[in-house]
């Protein structure tokens, strides 16, 4: 296992790669999610003034 | 400058009279209309001369920081003098672009270009081309003359002058392309920069390498081709694309 | 000297049908429709941000409706857009004129890009809103009642068969106003139409003319 | 149009149901593909001869990389859509595509000065895969702050969508201006990518990846969709039943 993480010395350029483009992974996911939950939450105050005619 | 060359027109027309039907109204034809949009904006500059000078000065005064700022020793300044040649070019040519169409949208002649019956991306090119004779072409003259202040040897100033002279024009017309994206913000300072600078890159690659060439003393046709085959592109599309920009602008 | 593209365009009639338009997200323009035969006056009359300038910069095809469509003849607008803006003439709240130059200088690259333009015409047309005294000094130095005189000028200049004009009479003295109204008579009795935005009453010249309200 | 099924396309309210049907269509076999090719890349694949263990690296580079022009051409496509068309749906995926693209181009730069260090002794070295990356992060950054500059949805969609067309026009151009340039300063760069055999218990983690991030690019893609759809959406009746979904 020791040897699997030292990644043959390259464990300082390997690991960060990894761990970077997971967090872009995750960021992308949340950052959409978020949009998504923006829109809605936009479009339903939308939808409250038109129907009250504001 | 009273506009030399703009002659009466032949065509009968009839004074402003009462009685006159509407199709009496002939179209001016594009290549007049073109001459009259360079005319106008050539008569505009030379009424604000200030204006005309400082994209010259900027364009000295960054060549001035470089022997500052590396070292005053001839030699070394050879060596670097053409990319400080074409990255001052490129800095100045940023400077007169924010305005290029912005005061024509706020006094509302754009508008009456949009909807004067002519081809818009025609009118664009002929106002391109006024700005280039205003900026563009200044800034060739003077780049030799910056050149033999970073230690250039006077046989290189034709090949520096031919490669600014046809690099300008690139850089004019990605420029306008640029200020007529910016034109529906309020302010577009560094956008302007961000949008213009990625686009001129290929200008500045293939600039630097001819002047460098020239620099040297060896042929730099190469280059200078490529150089002018991003011209052409630039003549084709640009216009087209920022006479929908400024469509869009105008909506 | 291509006639046929502005008359091939216009001989009948100006028709807007459902023009739906939004501003950001205000729905400015809720299916307006309204025929406008030639030689006829359309007043667009409404409060304040009712749409009368969007109507008027989607007539003449600046703004894209999202619904509707603005025909000539019957014809899309759109099918031939060059051709039908060389058949109009659009004036907008500002007197579309360069600062630093003169009235006539003005003219001459706003007009002369549109249709070819003779020494004495551009005199006559200055002369006739009276710019004639002050036709060479700089636009900056005029005031807002003579720049509309310069812009009723360039509109005396342009014999095309439709108008859109954006309150023309605003700034303008008595005698300015009757000279609009002159000028908006003789486009009507050459045949031309006119769509105006305005407040106040029409200048009394121009003859009956339609009224279209826009709700706020 | 004669083609309905991309008359369809055209009306928001089936993409935005049809969006929502389709994402976890693609998010699962997306986070599958990505985990199972990850793992076959860092576990199963034998080290390269020359690259040892550091090649690893290109299980994350190459999909980074890959997606980071991917995204600017399915942007500059459907901008170009939005803007002959007048659609409003293509102006969205356009939007939507923007900040994705512009994110994976970080990773992808990260990532390639990470690969390039043990190699080149550095962490930025002016390779032409490397500088080309940076030029479209610039033009990803261009899009975005010409698009933040509008606050009119439509005028906004309709400026970017230029720029994004006239930026797809010029990527091959800028792209090969910088091979040409690095081509006149330094040998070709000894890092040949791929351009040996690789065997295939090397290349199937790889093409595992890459087709998986593509289809995760694809899900992120369909729900930003569904946000940017909503945002452009006036009509009370639709929303009001979009919502209720």
């Amino acid at each position: 296992m020791k040897d699997f993480l030292d990644m043959g010395g390259y464990a300082a350029y390997v690991w960060p790669a990894y761990a970077v483009t997971l967090i872009v992974l995750f960021l992308n996911i949340a950052w959409a999610r978020s949009a998504l939950a923006r829109a809605i939450a936009g479009a339903r105050r939308r939808l409250g003034a038109q129907e009250r005619g504001t | 400058m009273r506009s030399a060359g703009l002659s009466a027109h032949s065509g009968p027309v009839a004074v402003a009279a009462v009685a006159v039907s509407p199709d009496t109204a002939l179209r001016a034809p594009a290549l007049t209309a073109a001459r009259l949009a360079v005319s106008r904006d050539l008569t505009l500059a030379f009424r604000r001369r200030s204006q005309l000078v400082q994209p010259l000065a900027f364009f000295v005064l960054v060549t001035l920081l470089f022997p500052l700022a590396i070292s005053p020793e001839l030699a070394r300044l050879r060596s670097i003098a053409a990319g400080v040649l074409w990255v001052a070019a490129l800095l100045a040519s940023l400077l007169a672009l924010e305005f290029l169409f912005r005061d024509d949208a706020q006094d509302g002649t754009l508008e009456q270009y949009a909807l004067a019956g002519q081809s818009l991306t025609w009118l664009l090119f002929a106002k391109t081309l006024a700005h280039w004779l205003l900026t563009g072409l200044p800034l060739s003259m003077m780049a030799p003359i910056a050149a033999l202040s970073l230690g250039v040897g006077a046989a290189a100033l034709p090949g520096i002058l031919v490669s600014m002279v046809v690099g300008t024009v690139t850089l004019s017309l990605i420029g306008a392309l640029a200020s007529a994206l910016t034109l529906g913000m309020k302010r577009s300072g560094a956008l302007l920069a961000l949008l213009t600078l990625p686009l001129s890159l290929p200008v500045l690659i293939y600039g630097a390498r001819a002047t460098e060439l020239a620099i040297a003393g060896n042929a730099y046709l190469a280059p200078l081709e490529l150089l002018a085959a991003l011209a052409v592109l630039a003549v084709t599309l640009a216009p087209l694309a920022a006479a929908a920009a400024v469509r869009i602008s105008l909506e | 000297m291509n006639l046929r593209d502005s008359r091939a365009v216009f001989a009948k009639e100006l028709q807007a049908e459902n023009l739906h338009v939004w501003r950001a997200d205000r729905h400015v323009l809720k299916g307006v429709g309204f025929v406008l035969p030639l030689g006829e006056c359309l007043k667009v009359s409404g409060p304040n941000g009712a749409g009368k300038t969007t109507l008027l910069r989607t007539l003449c095809g600046l703004i894209f409706p999202e619904e509707g469509r603005v025909l000539a003849d019957g014809e899309d607008v759109r099918a031939d857009l060059r051709a039908f803006h060389a058949s109009l003439m659009y004036l907008g709240h500002e007197a579309p004129l360069k600062a630093d130059l003169t009235a006539r200088e003005n003219l001459r690259y706003w007009i002369g890009v549109r249709r070819a333009l003779p020494g004495p015409a551009l005199d006559g047309a200055l002369a006739r809103v009276g710019a004639g005294a002050w036709c060479d000094r700089l636009v900056r130095t005029l005031s807002a009642g003579q720049r509309r005189r310069v812009a009723l000028a360039g509109l005396a200049l342009m014999f095309t068969p439709l108008w859109l004009l954006d309150e023309p009479t605003t700034n303008l003295d008595t005698e300015g106003q009757r000279l609009a109204g002159e000028l908006m008579a003789e486009q009507l009795a050459r045949g031309g139409a006119i769509v105006v935005a305005a407040h106040q009453e029409l200048p009394d010249t121009v003859r009956a003319a339609r009224v279209l309200e826009l709700a706020a | 149009m004669s083609w309905t099924w991309f008359h369809k396309l055209a009306s928001p309210p089936y993409v935005y149901a049809l969006a929502a049907r389709l994402t976890p269509w693609f998010a699962w076999p997306a986070a599958l593909l990505i985990l199972g090719g990850l793992y076959a890349g860092l576990v199963l694949a034998p080290p390269d001869y020359q690259q040892g263990e550091g090649f690893r690296i290109i299980y994350v580079h190459a999909p980074t990389a890959w997606l980071s022009i991917l995204v600017y051409v399915v942007m500059g496509v459907s901008a170009g859509i939005g803007l002959i068309w007048r659609m409003k749906v293509a102006h969205a995926v356009a939007a939507s595509c923007a900040p994705i693209g512009a994110s994976f181009t970080v990773a992808a730069l990260v990532t390639g000065s990470l690969w390039g260090k043990p190699m080149w002794g550095t962490f930025w070295e002016w390779d032409p895969r490397l500088v080309s990356e940076l030029i479209l992060l610039f033009l990803y950054l261009g899009y975005l702050g010409l698009r933040a500059g509008f606050d009119d949805t439509q005028r906004a969609d309709r400026a970017s969508a230029l720029l994004a067309v006239v930026g797809l026009v010029n990527v091959p151009i800028i792209h090969y201006s910088v091979v040409w340039w690095n081509s006149l300063h330094q040998a070709p760069s000894v890092m040949q990518l791929g351009k040996p055999k690789m065997p295939a218990s090397m290349l199937t983690p790889l093409l595992m990846v890459l087709l998986g991030f593509t289809l995760f690019f694809v899900a992120l893609l369909l729900v930003r969709l569904r946000a940017e759809v909503l945002q452009r959406e006036r009509s009370a009746s639709w929303l009001r039943e979009a919502l209720r979904a």
